[in-house]
């Protein structure tokens, strides 16, 4: 098995490491794993988006045109990822900073409050792992444990007092994202 | 100019294109190129001008003046501007680089330029760093400075010390004008435009090699606010890299404007 | 022993310091900077060398020198700090020296951009500097690859005294992936019976330079690095995928590589009987491998991220026996598996045949499609 | 010279909100708009209650040449000159 | 027209000055110093530009300057210099300029020695700077051929927006040989729409770079190069000699070339059927007349002043229908005709067959005898 | 040293091998050569050095001094010699650099060498032209004066100015030691030799960079006889290029021989 | 027909010049010729040589192994060049450098004492006037007088002083070297 | 200091003929000695008539170290002390 996901963004909403919790989760749970970021033309500002591939052998190429997993964090990224993705894939969107609902029917849409659920946590940087705990509900691959597991191990010590709000963060978003998929969605 | 009410005080420059830069907020290159712009403006000029963009923050000035425009190697904008001037001597020529540019890999080029006498204007911005490629050490990077190539901070017993660009072009007998300003304040980027004209003027009138040396800002690479990155230039790099006019040759001292 | 998880820039850095690296002189480029960013901190904790160098041209030089008094040494750059290399690299060669260096390659001609590409594959491995030069050019498809050939690109430098190249993209020098690092090797100072390190009262003065006035003594100074080269094609390593019963194969190195397993594995579950031959080796290239598939293949499709550079060398090898396809993506696009699957199907379909010049079948496509 | 009412306007197609003007303005009467963001996503600089001189000081330490300066009086003071 | 007797460095200053050069940067280095002293007295007197850089990077981006500019402008350099414009060539390259510039090879690699070498024929064919570029590269092999392709090249590196080389050796640039110079060409500053030379009121202002940051874009630009290097494919010349009934061919380009036809001589003389190819256009290359030959041919001889590179390219063309031979001399070692010889009784006596790879079998005879 | 009759004055050095040097007659790069091999010799480090020929009638230098020696790229010696002295800190490591080599094409390499206060000596042989490749025009040429790529005589208007080297690097924080001598004659030479001694002394006490600029002849493209070229260097180049020290910092100032 | 010439000697003997008034003679005649100079490894001072191919239609290489004529105005010329002749090639041999007789029966050797005659006429520099003149006897493409054409024609106006000493010296070498043909050999 | 007796010996193998030492020698007691020529075809110099003290001023401005110099006294100068 083999399953891709894209994490897209503006360059300071915290992509590229919501990434990586991931990859170090699925590294941690003896999967291979890559991870690779993407910078828009733009040098900075701009939006940031990174690929991450999960599979159980050698992995072939670490981009994909058509995931079957991405979260998009803001409006453009929404615009441009609900195109791409797979049918039958799942799209979690951060609810915040998009207007606008699904097009596409073939695919399911998560929509999470992000950055609203990070502040009331009480950080609004947490709105990454809210939108990465909303994903794991579709990716049987890697359970919230897998997930909180790798934060504990590989977070470095200096931050490791932010870890109950990670957490937090993580568990609020797969809640919300389980409501949702429960048919009590955010719309 | 007859004055009436409601008057128009200030407007951004018509050489400046309508394009935003793509520099950071606060950055500096945006005032140096203002200022640029403003002169070339003001001196009826933008018509004649062919700039020389470097490779650094500043590779896409091209897209920010209202003039023709071409885009060096790193490094080696004074050779380019070199052999444009050279075949359009009545064409005004300049190059806008970097710390990393002009005094590290372009140090050849820079100094042979001088010494050539030849008839461009250089706009160097120093901001004690390699913006584009992340905050790298560069040759103006203050001694004990933590950039991304010196993360304990530059030693100067490994790392050695930075260069005084304008100190070291000053001792060449081909540099017309060179001078250190700074964009730190308003006084300070009003004696800068005044520099950047007479740099311009020094060129206009075939006087030599000019050049106006910017302490400019990296509020990114240097993790300070725009504002507290103006006062970083005040405070630190100002004493390290004093400014004034370190070479004004006779003829250029009798320019008037 | 567990994996860790690596940046590319950073893991090549690291193992080339496990490998004994003992100096670094480098420039910053993107994408691979890092590398240079990461041994500015590691080097001098362990008390080696490091210097950023003025440029690309001081820092190769100065590997140069550091090679000459026979220590560990590399640097690192992408494509247009490799150009500036060039003179340095063939004195280097002509000395008969090792060093090593590794190119980040990126999108160009020119300044171009950062993003991955294989452009400088003739560049590498067939031109580059004046003079005639033979030279080992490693191409890692992973990062795990790339930290191995880390150790194996110093030991051949050594072992055969010919410049050594790793070329990687942006996309290997970017990416993370889980690896396991090579333990520390201790820094041994070989003593060379060629390193000028000064007599030190225990021998006569010793002289390097790649200067032979006399043409003669310059041809045989060139018959030395042929000789090595010679040697040198014991070497070749090449990684084969579904090669068994394979009928077609598709041939591709380093990231283009990896991203044709993802099509083949593809193509293969449609049932079609392709194989990948990635070379880790891109020189000396395994012209003999592939003089071998030959004998029982229909058809070989490379791909390249570049215009059809390895291309040649496949097709020297291949000497009109089979036909030979290329796809390849430029300027920094990488080219996604499906493109890849799309070009096997074309090449089952047509049997591998093509009227064209692969190259110029390809660019006709390219036109047509772009 | 007396203080002379002066106004500017603050291009958002430019400004980045990176506060340089509103540190440099003499009577301080500008700070950023935080009640929304420009399309590139900054909260734009304005003047937020009266004092403008039109001095310009705000559009030559502007980076983005962001500000327009206006006033009401009878002698033109170039902003750079 | 009465011949006049110049130096073959001289004439190609001169060749230049004639086909309207407005500017020529240069650095010093033998074997084609006369270039630069020659136009250092002659470009000044004409009132065009002349600079002696600082280095050959400076000359190499000078001339960028001018040629972005849109004049007629040249360098000249010997192979370590032009190993140092790699960078800037693939800059101009990028920017789709033209350009000439002229390279008097040495023996390398290295700082090697001052001798007649064809060691760079990969440099300026294949590789040399980074990235993806075609460029035309032109070799003569008498002074009055250097004289007319002087002409070409400019008008090749405008009409295609390609850069151009010139590739010659001390042999010739230092040989003196009766010629007939063009007549002066007036200079003409065409007003080329893309190139940089000021509004002046006239038209929107320009912009010139080899940066695309987007590599989709960067790719179409590299699509570009490669339209108008299909185009270029009309302009490839070659010389025969001895074609009509010949049975094996000798292929060389420029002084090897020549040294070839001494030798095809006295074959004749001795009732061998054999003729000379000698390439003008080494790229584009001329494919297609190496096809056409090999239907009715025994056997290629490929001799060359380096270890065996063009010799590839012959080999691709051929593609294993013929045997193809090899015949090299390296580091600045002329071959004299009785050696070409005796390789063209090689190859007849061996039916023009050769169990190893011709560079191979070529290398064990060269260790074997030297 | 016991006086006994007979008295051994002065003989060839040691340092120097007993190859016969290829350069032409009267040329003083043998001058400076033989200093070298003397200062090297009293020093007694001859076992420790390691020298740094450039591309230059200089080339062969490696042939001519009893040490371990590597042949640099055009210009590139100091980078070389940087990578020797890092990875053998405790070697002498020296750099023997004509004009143009330094001067030109190598400009970059020997202010940024300067600039980190790498701990090498260079030694810069200044003859006012490019020998080796048939006398070209040099930095260093004199205004007016004719060469091969001058032949009208260096026009500073279109052909620059010279550069004087030591002035420029001693505006840098990392130069320790930086003079200009001359060989035109014996008291000359002895002060050339008691400057490249104490050169030397400063790399050993690891005091930063160090160079000795040499004013030398080059009578075969000078087209002078080797007595007259001695006249030319005293009579026009010192005027030029003024004998001095440049730069001697504190701690090399501290140095007693 | 094609006739190969080489000229050899130390630096400052004129070896070049030489060569080229015979390859300036030999184009004013109508034919293809070629002179290419080879300066030994020594960069300066050293031996220096010339070759020159006289040929009646496109010339291939520009360089020999073994000519059918040859000049040696020193002794390690005449070395070099009597061991590469060419059977029954001439070799012009400056007799005043030179202290030993042939080794080869199978060329033949005319020795000239150019120095000698040159200082006699009142121009050393003109020793090799005075071998071309003698190497003339053996080579029939070109007369005395197609070589004092070219002189005359080619020879820079501020030269011109010159010519009458220059005729002087080829006319001696072609005598003296008659005159040993016809037996009365200087040895 | 009395001028002391001294006498010089110049290696051809190294000796050009440039006349360095011959212009630098204060008794002027020094040409070059035309009756012969080095191996590598220079007239050598050498002393031609007394008066040598033994200064080796000639050995200081020799290019190529040809001069070893000697004199009898009881004090020894270095050559460039
Ligand atoms: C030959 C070459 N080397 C390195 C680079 C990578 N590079 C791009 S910009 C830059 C430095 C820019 O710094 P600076 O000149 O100080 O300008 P800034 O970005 O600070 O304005 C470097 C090293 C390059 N593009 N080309
Ligand atoms: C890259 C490169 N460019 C040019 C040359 C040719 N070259 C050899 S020596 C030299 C100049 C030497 O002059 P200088 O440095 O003044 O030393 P000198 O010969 O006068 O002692 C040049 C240009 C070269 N070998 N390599
Ligand atoms: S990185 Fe620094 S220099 Fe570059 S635009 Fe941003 S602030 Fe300005
Ligand atoms: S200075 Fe300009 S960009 Fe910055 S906040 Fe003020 S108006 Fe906006
Ligand atoms: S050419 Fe000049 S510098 Fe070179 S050896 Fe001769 S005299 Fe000395
Ligand atoms: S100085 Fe030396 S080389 Fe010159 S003549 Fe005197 S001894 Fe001979």
């Amino acid at each position: 098995m083999q399953k891709e996901i894209i994490i897209a963004g503006f360059g300071g909403q915290g992509v590229l490491f919501g990434g990586q919790v991931l990859t170090y989760a699925a590294m941690d749970a003896g999967k291979e794993v890559t991870w690779i970021p993407s910078y828009g033309p733009e040098m900075r500002g701009g939006t940031a988006n990174c690929t991450i591939v999960i599979a159980e052998d050698e992995i072939g190429s670490p981009l994909v045109k058509n995931p079957p997993l991405a979260i998009a964090l803001n409006l453009p990224s929404f615009d441009k990822y609900e195109g791409e993705l797979q049918q039958g894939g799942t799209l979690v969107v951060n609810k915040s900073m998009v207007d606008r609902g699904p097009k596409r029917d073939d695919i399911k849409v998560i929509f999470v409050p992000c950055n609203e659920i990070a502040e009331e946590i009480g950080d609004r940087r947490l709105l990454n792992m809210v939108a990465v705990g909303a994903l794991l509900t579709s990716l049987p691959e890697l359970s919230l444990q897998d997930v909180e597991q790798a934060l504990e191990s590989h977070m470095p010590e200096r931050h490791k007092n932010l870890l109950p709000k990670n957490f937090e963060a993580l568990q609020r978003g797969y809640e919300a994202a389980k409501a949702q998929s429960a048919g009590i969605t955010g719309q | 100019m007859v004055a009436t009410a409601n008057n128009l005080v200030y407007e951004r420059p018509v050489g400046f294109t309508d394009a935003p830069t793509h520099y950071c907020p606060g950055c500096t290159h945006g005032t140096a190129h203002r200022l640029v712009a403003e002169v070339l403006e003001e001196m009826g000029i933008l018509d004649k001008v062919i700039g020389v963009a470097p490779v650094g923050c500043s590779v896409f000035a091209y897209n920010y003046f209202d003039t023709d425009f071409v885009e060096a190697p790193h490094g080696r904008a004074p050779a380019m501007a070199t052999g444009i001037k050279r075949v359009l001597p009545d064409r005004i020529v300049f190059t806008y680089q970097g710390d990393g540019d002009l005094a590290s890999i372009g140090m050849g080029e820079i100094v042979h330029s001088a010494a050539r006498g030849e008839n461009i204007t250089v706009i160097f911005i120093n901001n004690a760093n390699y913006g584009m490629t992340g905050g790298q050490m560069a040759p103006t990077t203050l001694p004990g400075m933590k950039t991304t190539s010196s993360p304990n901070g530059r030693d100067v017993e490994t790392q050695g010390y930075p260069i005084r660009t304008c100190e070291l072009l000053a001792t060449l007998d081909g540099s017309g004008y060179v001078v250190r300003r700074s964009l730190h304040d308003p006084k300070n980027i009003r004696l800068a435009k005044k520099a950047i004209r007479l740099a311009f003027e020094t060129q206009v009138r075939g006087l030599g090699f000019s050049m106006v040396e910017l302490l400019s800002t990296c509020p990114t690479n240097w993790n300070l606010t725009p504002v507290e990155s103006l006062k970083f230039v005040e405070d630190k790099m100002v004493s390290y890299f004093p400014l004034g006019d370190y070479k004004v040759s006779q003829s250029v001292a009798q320019v008037k404007i | 022993m567990t994996r860790e998880l690596w940046e590319g820039n950073q893991a090549i850095a690291e193992a080339a310091v496990r490998a004994g690296l003992e100096a670094y002189f480098g420039y910053p480029i993107t994408p691979q900077t890092e590398v240079l960013e990461y041994l500015s901190r590691r080097m001098p904790e362990l008390g080696r060398a490091f210097v950023q160098a003025e440029s690309e041209l001081g820092a190769i030089n100065m590997v140069y020198g550091a090679a000459c008094a026979g220590v560990r040494v590399m640097s690192s750059s992408s494509s247009p700090g490799v150009s500036l290399m060039m003179e340095g690299l063939s004195y280097i060669a002509g000395t008969e020296i090792p060093m090593v260096l590794v190119n980040v390659m990126r999108g160009g001609p020119g300044l171009g951009n950062i993003a991955p590409s294989q452009g400088d594959y003739n560049q590498a491995v067939h031109g580059g500097g004046h003079g005639d030069y033979p030279r080992i050019v490693l191409a890692p498809a992973s990062v795990q690859e790339a930290v191995d050939l880390m150790t194996l690109s110093f030991d051949l430098a050594e072992k055969y005294r010919l410049i050594t190249f790793v070329i990687a993209d942006g996309c290997i020098g970017q990416m993370m992936e889980p690896i396991n690092l090579p333990e520390m090797r201790p820094v041994v100072r070989k003593d060379w019976d060629w390193a000028t390190n000064g007599r030190m009262g225990k021998r006569e003065r010793r002289i390097l330079t790649s200067i032979y006035l006399d043409p003669y003594q310059e041809e045989k100074a060139n018959l030395r690095l042929l000789e090595r080269w010679k040697q040198a094609q014991a070497e070749i390593r090449y990684k084969e995928y579904f090669m068994e019963d394979a009928e077609y194969v598709v041939i591709g190195f380093g990231t283009a590589g990896r991203v044709s397993l993802s099509a083949v594995r593809a193509a293969r579950q449609r049932g079609i009987k392709v194989g990948l031959l990635r070379p880790i080796t891109v020189s000396p290239f395994p012209l003999g491998v592939i003089e071998d598939l030959v004998r029982h293949l229909s058809g070989i499709l490379v791909v390249e991220m570049n215009s059809g550079q390895m291309l040649e060398d496949v097709r020297l090898a291949v000497r009109g026996r089979v036909p030979v396809q290329f796809y390849g993506r430029m300027g920094g696009v990488v080219p996604f598996p499906d493109e890849v699957l799309d070009e096997i199907h074309r090449m089952v379909s047509s049997k591998g045949a093509t009227e064209l010049n692969p190259r110029d079948a390809w660019y006709e496509r390219m036109v047509a499609t772009k | 010279m007396p203080a002379a009412k002066g106004w500017i306007e603050v291009n958002e197609k430019y400004c980045k909100g990176c506060e340089l003007c509103i540190s440099a303005c003499p009577p301080d009467v500008m700070k950023l708009d935080t009640s929304h963001l420009t399309p590139t996503g900054y909260h734009p600089a304005h003047v937020y209650k009266d004092g403008c001189t039109g001095c310009a000081i705000c559009a030559l330490v502007c980076p983005d040449a962001a500000i327009t300066v206006y006033r009401e009086i009878t002698k033109v003071v170039h902003a750079t000159a």
